[in-house]
């Protein structure tokens, strides 16, 4: 199969669902003229033009109102917020209305829209450009919430994301854009939900999303050398969770380790922890191990923002504590 | 649509400020006996801004409202029945019962909808626009909100964006005179908010929000101008609460000679006023007498309607997940 | 000892720490000349002036940073968001400055304010004005996070957040305010950080904070009554969380049930349930019961709304089925 | 203050603009060998808006800055070895390395401080400035912001607060042409930003951003005013920036015919054709080379110093933990 950039995958997605259905949006910062500071709206004004590939002011608040607004009318609106940090600005939208409206108004209205964005740590982006917010969103209801690992999976999940007749909030993740994977051509639908069993192992389940599936699995690598088999889930979506696949996975290896870039306390990894600590408790033979981001802004400096989040050496260092 | 209304634009117009008067007034009865749940922002003295707006809008516009909606849901035609039975969440509410008073919406008749988020629909609004604009439909959202809500951030983003990109908005303020308890005065760094149109590209300008047909001309030539792709407008449509905030309000904050002086101008008295000479007293009275009936039955079926059993809880919460209506508006 | 409302109690606070140090501020929505909504600010204008209690406009992002930069230089804000469901619209300057600038600038500021909110299901308020959103602020490091249950708490631990160096989101519950208890005259601290238990008890653990301690206190009557002895905890402060009280007390009773009235799903009770189950691993007998709010948007009809979150006797069920 | 700055502090303006674009160079040059971190925004062009603002407030005054902050910094005295260091990430640096270059601040200078979210500081300011107002001191606080700011509710907010409690604020909008890469005409409904301020009860006026004593003079009046206690002003400095929105630009996106006639606007050698007459041509020189002797100096200090250690990560989370510095600004 032929490799794509994450970037490119997710690109693909927009242009070929663009094409399928005029009712397909982007509007962002930066989006249009200049195809994104990521690149991944690049080219769309050309081939689709300004009606439908629109800068927006520096306006988070409306952006998102624009998106709720528009998908209400039946349309189906991509809308980007540049960096999830800029995300609280827009949360009073999805907690107060995107979130609200349909349930509320008793299925009277549909809000396909998909909100992108990119969180994590990159290089130096320092303490308002590196955060991690998933778990704010996915304790929403009403909102799905997907984190792609791999370009296959960021087309994949952006194309359904599109298809959905929810709101979707799309977390990228900036460290991933210049990976590069097998993306399949033509039409390619990853469905929102089910979790992907990334290594198989017998012995602990590691349990990630986004980037730190990649860690993860270079953990795996480091206990492998070691003789211990560690199955790699990457959770693809946060919300709705795939409950199964984890538990199952936890219920054969009896150990688990929970990986999240986010904030450790009260974060994403939590809910993991939590349940499969509830839905595995009689087959856990250790504590579930629970890895997140320091409690503290995330700095500047290269050392400090290095120590800030997991990485494989911490996540294999995990996994032995459990099993040992 | 003429931006000057009929005779029997404006008899219409009576019978649902008249209606709108006497709910409020029932809301504010059952509140006393207990019969009401959570706080209901009643609109008497403002009827004029909603009903003379939704007056000069087409049904395919559509309204986004605020959580003190009832003269934009009357006006908006959403039917009586099921609007009483959300205002009093029972099964057979526009939203089930599960909405409530601050949230009420009816996508048939584009009341898309209410909200008690001060603010919280203007960027919803300008995206509904947007839809609107980039399929071409000649349709316009009338947004509403509160002299309070003007001075909130998504209220700038909001009309920012509509001036920028001429999208077919009419901004509407309630200027009743007070956010909740605290005067505009003591909110708005400049008294009258019409001139911060400037500010967006696009005209604005104060009316008599007293005046029904001062109301209905404004909003009539803001529609048809953003109907020619011509773009937003701003209204300031200046009026008064002459209750409390909510049914919540404890009062003791207001002079009571300025409500006494804007009890002089309720815009109901005036309108029959007007229309007395044209009409008659028998007709008046004929159609007070049918907006009562007409309430009268709807709060009688609302009271009898059952709340919404508990298991509704259980609805999916996803449109994706079976059995969701997903009756979408934009059809 | 006499008693007096929640709301009392919290006005009480405000008005000491207002006469005894004049930099203490109070501002927000409707706080001056109506008192505030829940009257907890009346008649402090009419005391201390115009020009240290004031209405602010509707602008919930001007009214947390105004807090942010007059704490910055030297005074000490007391400012209030209505309802913890218009918090949104201000995180950005909890999650962007608050969080980040005493850490980030190396300690060379401090932001002692109080960020004072009311969440929770009360009569009717519906799904913008009844959330509990206690999860994403206590997401957030440098914040803390105090949510007191009984009159006597709300006056001391206000007080302490006031004199507190640091931000604290202070949030107090709707349906609390009408509550009576026993509170002290005068000077009164309760300290920002440990827990208390209610309770005692040796079969199960109950963990809450804010009104779902009464429901837990209630519950444990019903389970009294059952011959079950459930030992219940008021986490008072969320951020930081007193860990050691909690654990303590499930490793001498071997299961717990851990309350919150926010959602479930990524909400507050899964790090309560991820804590006890990563620090009592061994000492458990059950898995962790976490009871939260239905995952959907708070209905207003009576019987949904109701339904929607945990009560005694959801909490006595839960306490059983862990027990049973 | 004078509103006419005299030929002495000409002369340090122009030292500072030139130690600021060779810093700007200098960081590109480090960016392109691969020695710097994350998006760094030069202000090459802008160099007269912070300097010639900076130079109209006293040293107990504040600055609020943005991620485009570098003219702020120096003008406003942040002393050149810790804001080196700090851009560059070193434990010597004025935040210890934990800020960086979005983030800079000094609280004995005043510069409080950086901030990488587009107008997240104009709230915050609001609140110095009313720290000011209650302790009746005469300290006034210069918000910078971008012209795509202008666009963000947060400002709307700020500065309808400020007018409404006339707090001593002065909003400087560096109206430098672009957000990131959308121009100003593509997210303004209005070309002239300035007029906004009627919107909030105060004095609006635009200058050319690219004449420090323009700025200067701008600065100095508002700053009179604001101490008068008369309330906040609006000034928007109409500039450009010359180079990549960040270090991380791929370009594509400007009329280089644009950036020609900017370029040949040069704020730097503008005020230096006005000086040489005055001052003479080996003056200048002599103080060209000053300030690049001052910032060489600085930068191999900063290059040479570590960067804080992993472990600095677990200084305390609160200031209630023992070890905080607590410097507090206020005092
Ligand atoms: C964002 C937000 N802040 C505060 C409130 C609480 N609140 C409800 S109504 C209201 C006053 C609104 O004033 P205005 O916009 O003038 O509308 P009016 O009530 O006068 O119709 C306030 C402050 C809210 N619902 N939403
Ligand atoms: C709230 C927010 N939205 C978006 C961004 C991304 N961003 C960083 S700088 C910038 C452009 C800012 O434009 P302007 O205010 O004119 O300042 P300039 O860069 O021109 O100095 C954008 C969009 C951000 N940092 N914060
Ligand atoms: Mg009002
Ligand atoms: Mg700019």
């Amino acid at each position: 199969m032929r490799e794509l950039r994450y970037a490119e995958a997710l690109r693909e997605a927009l242009q070929e669902e663009m094409r399928r259905d005029p009712a397909v949006l982007v509007f962002g910062e930066d989006v249009a003229a200049y195809g994104g500071v990521f690149k991944v709206t690049r080219d769309l004004l050309a081939e689709f033009g300004p009606a439908r590939v629109r800068d927006t002011p520096i306006a988070e608040q409306a952006i998102c109102g624009l998106a709720i607004g528009a998908a209400m009318m039946g349309l189906r609106p991509v809308a980007e917020i540049m960096y999830v940090d800029f995300l609280p600005l827009c949360l009073d939208q999805l907690v107060n209305q995107a979130s609200v409206l349909p349930w509320i108004w008793n299925g009277r209205v549909r809000l396909p829209f998909v909100l992108r964005t990119q969180g994590g740590v990159g290089a130096g982006a320092a303490a308002q450009h590196s955060k991690s917010l998933e778990a704010w969103v996915a304790h929403v209801p009403g909102l799905k919430v997907v984190m792609p690992a791999t370009p296959a999976d960021a087309k994949g999940l952006l194309t359904a994301a599109i298809r959905d007749p929810d709101p979707v909030v799309f977390i990228e993740h900036k460290a991933l854009y210049n990976t590069r994977g097998p993306v399949p051509e033509g039409e390619h639908l990853v469905p929102i939900g089910p979790a992907a069993v990334r290594r198989p192992g017998r012995d602990v389940t590691l349990v990630a999303s986004s980037r730190m599936v990649l860690e993860a699995l270079r953990a795996a690598e480091l206990l492998a050398a070691e003789g211990i088999e560690a199955e790699v889930i990457d959770l693809r979506t946060l919300r709705p969770l795939d409950v199964g696949t984890l538990v199952a996975s936890v219920r054969r290896t009896h150990r688990a380790v929970v990986v999240n870039e986010g904030w450790r306390f009260a974060g994403f990894g939590a809910e993991l922890a939590a349940t499969i600590a509830e839905e595995a408790f009689a087959w856990l033979d250790a504590p579930v191990q629970r890895l997140g981001a320091a409690d503290r802004p995330i700095p500047y400096a290269e050392p400090m923002e290095r120590a800030s989040i997991p990485d494989a050496a911490r996540i294999a260092a995990a996994a032995r504590s459990c099993l040992g | 649509m003429l931006n000057r209304p009929g005779l029997g634009e404006l008899r219409e117009m009576y019978r649902r400020m008249v209606l709108v008067r006497r709910l409020e007034e029932e809301l504010g009865r059952l509140h006393r006996e207990g019969r009401t749940r959570g706080p209901i922002h009643r609109c008497d003295g403002q009827e004029a801004v909603g009903i003379g707006a939704t007056a000069a809008l087409e049904r395919e516009d559509l309204v986004t409202s605020t959580h003190r909606g009832h003269a934009h849901h009357v006006g908006k035609g959403v039917p009586l029945g099921p609007l009483v039975a959300e205002i009093l969440g029972r099964a057979t509410g526009s939203c089930g019962g599960r909405a409530g008073h601050m949230l009420v919406a009816d996508p048939e008749v584009g009341l898309l909808g209410g909200c008690g988020i001060v603010g919280g629909m203007l960027p919803v609004a300008v995206g509904q626009a947007l839809a609107f604009q980039v399929r071409g439909e000649p349709r316009v959202v009338c947004a509403f909100l509160g002299d309070g809500a003007a001075q909130i951030g998504a209220a700038h983003e909001a009309m920012n964006l509509a001036g920028l990109w001429r999208l077919p908005v009419v901004f509407l303020i309630e200027a009743n005179g007070f956010g909740l308890t605290v005067p505009t005065a003591a909110q708005s760094a400049v008294n009258e908010l019409a001139i911060r149109a400037a500010g967006y590209a696009m005209p604005g300008r104060t009316v008599d929000g007293n005046d029904v047909r001062a109301v209905f001309a404004a909003v009539a030539e803001a529609a048809a101008r953003a109907r020619r792709a011509e773009g937003p407008s701003l209204i300031e449509a200046r009026t008064f609460r002459l209750e409390g905030f909510s049914t919540s309000d404890l009062g003791g904050y207001r002079d009571p000679a300025e409500l006494a002086a804007w009890r002089a101008r309720d815009p109901i008295a005036r309108l029959r006023g007007e229309l007395l000479p044209e009409l008659g007293e028998s007709a008046l009275l004929a159609l007070e007498g049918e907006a009562e009936r007409e309430l009268a039955r709807a709060l009688e079926a609302a009271l009898a309607a059952p709340p919404p059993p508990a298991e509704t809880l259980a609805a999916p919460e996803y449109a994706s997940e079976a059995g969701a209506r997903g009756e979408t508006a934009g059809a």
